[in-house]
């Protein structure tokens, strides 16, 4: 048996896999079809210092081999995440991650501070939803900011701090630095890309939001790119997102430089992609004369 | 508590019932045991990155099938068109909250519009000779679904925009008259949000309990992306539900529409 | 029947359907099928002002509704283009756009005033080619670049001027607006997102270049936000490309904000795509009593 | 001058001739027609962006029919391995420059290797019992299309790497006996790069002409991209060809394996 668990920032996780912020709630929708513990990890929904009611609906719209989605990070505050889901997740046996957003450097900083004296595993810091104009994408897209963020946020959390970017930017290397630099003990990548849909019929745009966040096998390539000039670029390890939808995605992605790698859209349509996903890695590896998941971590050799 | 399965099941039988308009029925034991009326199956189509949600038109619970009747509004619906007895749909099911099940006399009218007509016959089927369906659509070549109403034993009427068919006008109408007739412990609806909304105002008028099943885009179908929002109230606040677990069936004095 | 034709810079476009350059080749290997005539025009393949050998193969490879391509504008150079290419298309009747491509401002200036000497209707500047380093991405991806090397070409041509635009930058509205403020008389966009795949049997990218240019249906809801935004921030038209596949796009790719459209890796999979889509137009414009394509152009209303 | 057709043509005979290895027959008399030995068809496959190049086989012009055999090799192929006879292969065909034809006398001796045998076919059976065939594979249940090779009077070697078929080794052996027993006109080559590269080296020793057929991931197809690009010799100068239309046949001196 190939030993699959990998350790990022401090935390152990059984596997590399880790469900995706916003796309898998907190697990309990899922739980009567196989346990929450054949998961690595899970990134619970976007959580605010505050209550926020999200966007006005229609919030999803397919695209070609994806989805756009404007939620506009829904959620009841993180008082209410850490007295109601947390205990509800932490015997489950899986690696809790929270997943915080915010309007200002200090909400983002309180929020943390909250978190600090909880049992979460692992916080990661979006600075890149796009999808409310207070969600965090304008700090995720400049390195000043970014870093601005993640310092302030390091300061507040002795937790393992992971900083999930923006692919909407030139340079995407280069905000990882600052967050390095600031701090942050990983990072995690891509969040969604900014889409827009229109229905023709209606000449309106299908989000209400106008634009939203697109993910899914669409997003695939740049995920992989992304992943790879990141882990090229930064010391503390790298999660790999975007697109992930079979075990082949997944080894793609960890070869690309991602020591773990996270899944979202994927569930909707298959929502046993995640132990799927895993066993057939397990297979891969066993079939392969594999001993350890590391050793296939960043091997693509570039021509 | 989520009970829903995620299977692949064998169609056994498809028709057309109207132009566009497709019936199937699909061999599905373990979702016909736990299905109830005015639930709903996300249906995968091959190609597409999302899952299509459609009500539950009839369960059989002793045949083991249910029954899904369903337009072709776009590319997705086109698709699982295509899908041919003997072929397998792959269903996430069954999904949400449905009508509330009363005692069987009880005396509650269906009403459905246009494509929502289907999953009234299930819920109307309960109350045999107690209950009345008004189903409206915009003229004769539309109506679906007529006989199978009179079958349940439910006094149906057929209404028709252009006259074409049965009475001519909107369904509020044969409403308000039933509604007059007699006491009526429940209404439940679903169709346009034009119709949901003259529904929901005849009967809080005439002080009905009554419930609706809305509609929304959707991502997962369980309740755990927050896409499918509805805005909703409840002991007086505003926020939104989500009508893939809240719903889609909700009292009607809870939503917005 | 309804007006399809519109009016770019100057120049006048039978209908808004353009073949994209680098997909299209010069249209000889379509001839056949329908005359080229019935586009409204054809950007013909990236040139520079010498030859160019292109990058090693592979290159090409497919992602979820896409293709990644590292052609790394193989070409003959602008003098051939001149004499063998420009004689065989002058007498299809459609517009025959130069797409020129550099490795520093005086390569692409040359080029330009080459160029400015032929019949060649427009000049479609790429300041956005991902596939090489002398490609002129990096022009692309900065205002002050991409503005510098638009007021170059600018001086040396009086051919109207229409600047393709990259998508891998963070606000592709700025770039936009400092390429007009430099005398560009139309921007084209998108070219294609920077991807990458990797063989996991071999352990290497499957382009021999490592990273290509994403393009195909996938990209598509970017291609409409990203013209949507600049289409609302700039004066000059705008020409939507990216994903594009039928008819249906195209109608909501102008709905966005674009006066013209290009179509390119549709056509691979389907070589009819260009004439199916101007006639889906048509049908489409004279079914819905539409006069003239222009009524459609920039109409959605965002909420 | 192009012209090569695009359309949907009827399977009308399918079969598998080892495993993962299938054999379709399509009724399409514009192509069969046109096509040529050592020319290529480009498949659309549902659900996937990019075509499959796969070489024809054997051309049927009497009959109005081409012969494709392909390999499941990846995701494209496995979804075209679905396809059924009655169903649709959706082709760009016939496309690329094919083996040259010599007249009917001459001798002429075609090398094919694994899945690089089926193009060997249609190029021998010109030449009759002038031709000969060394056909190459890696163990007895990979051989292919044996007894067709025999059936077109060629000679027909089968080799296998492990011996459990024909010769034992590669094709170069057989291949230097057949070419040492008097003049050859030409040999034509198709296979893994591996294989090509010693039939070149062999034929080049010998001063036999060979054209050798290559294989690059394509995008139209047509030679339009320049994706499929090759490096290639001519007149000293090294230059990138390209598959689809330079190609896929190429002199064997022009090539750089
Ligand atoms: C709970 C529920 C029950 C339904 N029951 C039925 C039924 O029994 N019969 C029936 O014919 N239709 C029903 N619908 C509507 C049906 O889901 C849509 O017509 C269908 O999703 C359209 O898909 P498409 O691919 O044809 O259209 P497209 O416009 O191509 O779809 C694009 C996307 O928008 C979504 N979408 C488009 N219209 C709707 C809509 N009205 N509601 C929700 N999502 C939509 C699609 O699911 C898809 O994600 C139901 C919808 C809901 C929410
Ligand atoms: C001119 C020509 C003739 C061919 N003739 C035959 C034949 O007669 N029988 C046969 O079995 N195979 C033939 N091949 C190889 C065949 O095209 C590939 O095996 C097939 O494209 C693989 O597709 P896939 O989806 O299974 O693999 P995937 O790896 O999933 O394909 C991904 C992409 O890579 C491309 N690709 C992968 N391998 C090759 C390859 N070897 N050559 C070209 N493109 C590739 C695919 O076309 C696709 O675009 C030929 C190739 C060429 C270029
Ligand atoms: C419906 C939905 C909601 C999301 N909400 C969040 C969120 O709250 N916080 C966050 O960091 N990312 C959120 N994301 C982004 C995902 O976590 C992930 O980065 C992205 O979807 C790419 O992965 P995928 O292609 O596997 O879906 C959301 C994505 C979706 C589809
Ligand atoms: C094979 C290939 C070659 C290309 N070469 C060029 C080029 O030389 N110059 C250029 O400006 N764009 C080039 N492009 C980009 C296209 O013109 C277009 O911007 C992009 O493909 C997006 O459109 P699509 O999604 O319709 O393909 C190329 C694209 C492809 C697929
Ligand atoms: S569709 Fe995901 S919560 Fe309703
Ligand atoms: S595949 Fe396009 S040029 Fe060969």
């Amino acid at each position: 048996m190939a030993n699959l668990s990998v350790n990022i920032a401090g935390v152990t996780f059984k596997n590399p896999l880790i469900t995706a912020s916003g796309a898998y709630g907190f697990g309990r929708e899922y739980e009567h079809l196989y346990p929450l513990s054949r998961l690595g990890g899970i990134s619970c929904k976007g959580t605010t210092l505050h209550e926020r009611a999200g966007n006005p609906p229609p919030r999803i719209a397919e695209t070609p081999s994806g989805m756009l989605n404007s939620v506009g990070l829904q959620n009841p505050g993180v008082d209410v995440f850490i007295e109601k889901e947390l205990p509800y997740l932490r015997n489950k046996d899986t690696v809790i991650i929270a997943n915080i957003a915010g309007h200002d450097p200090e909400s983002y900083q309180k929020t943390a501070e909250k978190l600090d004296q909880t049992d979460v595993d692992m916080i990661e810091l979006n600075i890149s939803c796009p999808n409310v104009k207070e969600g965090g994408a304008t700090f995720g897209v400049s390195c000043e900011s970014a870093g601005l963020v993640t310092s302030l946020v390091r300061k507040a959390t002795s937790k393992p701090l992971m900083v999930k970017l923006s692919p909407n930017v030139t340079d995407i290397a280069e905000i990882a630095k600052s967050v390095e630099a600031a701090g942050a003990d990983a990072v995690s990548l891509i969040n969604t890309l900014l889409g827009m849909r229109i229905d023709i019929k209606t000449r309106r745009p299908i989000l209400r939001n106008n634009v939203g966040g697109l993910s899914g096998p669409a997003v695939f390539p740049i995920a992989v790119r992304m992943v790879w000039q990141v882990a090229n670029a930064v010391k503390i390890p790298v999660v790999g997102m975007g697109g992930i939808e079979k075990w082949e995605d997944a080894v793609e992605m960890m070869m690309a430089g991602a020591q773990a790698f996270q899944v979202g859209a994927a569930m909707f349509y298959n929502p046993y992609a995640p132990v799927e996903i895993i066993d057939g890695i397990d297979r891969y590896l066993n079939e392969n004369g594999i001993q350890d998941i590391h050793e296939i971590v960043g091997t693509v050799r570039p021509w | 508590m989520q009970n829903y399965l995620v299977g692949k099941y064998p169609v056994i039988h498809k028709s057309s019932l109207a132009a566009g308009v497709y019936d199937y029925t699909l061999y599905c034991p373990e979702v016909a045991a736990r299905a109830q009326a005015g639930q709903f199956v996300h249906i995968r189509v091959d190609g597409f990155t999302l899952r299509r949600p459609i009500s539950i038109c009839e369960i059989g619970q002793e045949t083991g099938v249910i029954r899904l009747v369903f337009e072709v509004r776009g590319e997705g619906t086109k698709a699982l068109s295509r899908i041919n007895e003997g072929d397998l749909m792959d269903l996430i099911a069954p999904l949400g909250k449905g009508f509330s099940i009363l005692p069987a006399s009880s005396r509650v009218i269906a009403v459905g519009g246009g494509i929502g007509t289907p999953p009234m016959l299930e819920t109307i089927k309960h109350y045999g000779a107690n209950g009345a369906a008004v189903i409206g659509f915009r003229s004769a070549a539309q109506v679906i679904l007529e006989n199978d109403f009179v079958r349940t034993g439910a006094q149906t009427i057929v209404c028709t925009e252009d006259g074409s068919r049965g009475v001519k006008g909107f369904v509020t109408d044969p409403l308000r008259q039933l509604l007059s007739a007699g006491k009526t412990d429940l209404v439940c609806a679903c169709g346009p949000a034009a119709m949901l909304k003259a529904v929901v105002a005849l009967t809080e008028e005439l002080g009905v309990r009554c419930e609706v099943s809305l509609e929304e885009r959707m991502g997962c179908g369980v309740g755990a992306c927050l896409v499918c929002a509805c805005k909703t109230v409840k002991d007086g606040k505003e926020y939104y539900a989500h009508v893939c677990q809240d719903g889609p069936v909700f009292p009607a004095e809870e939503v917005i529409l």
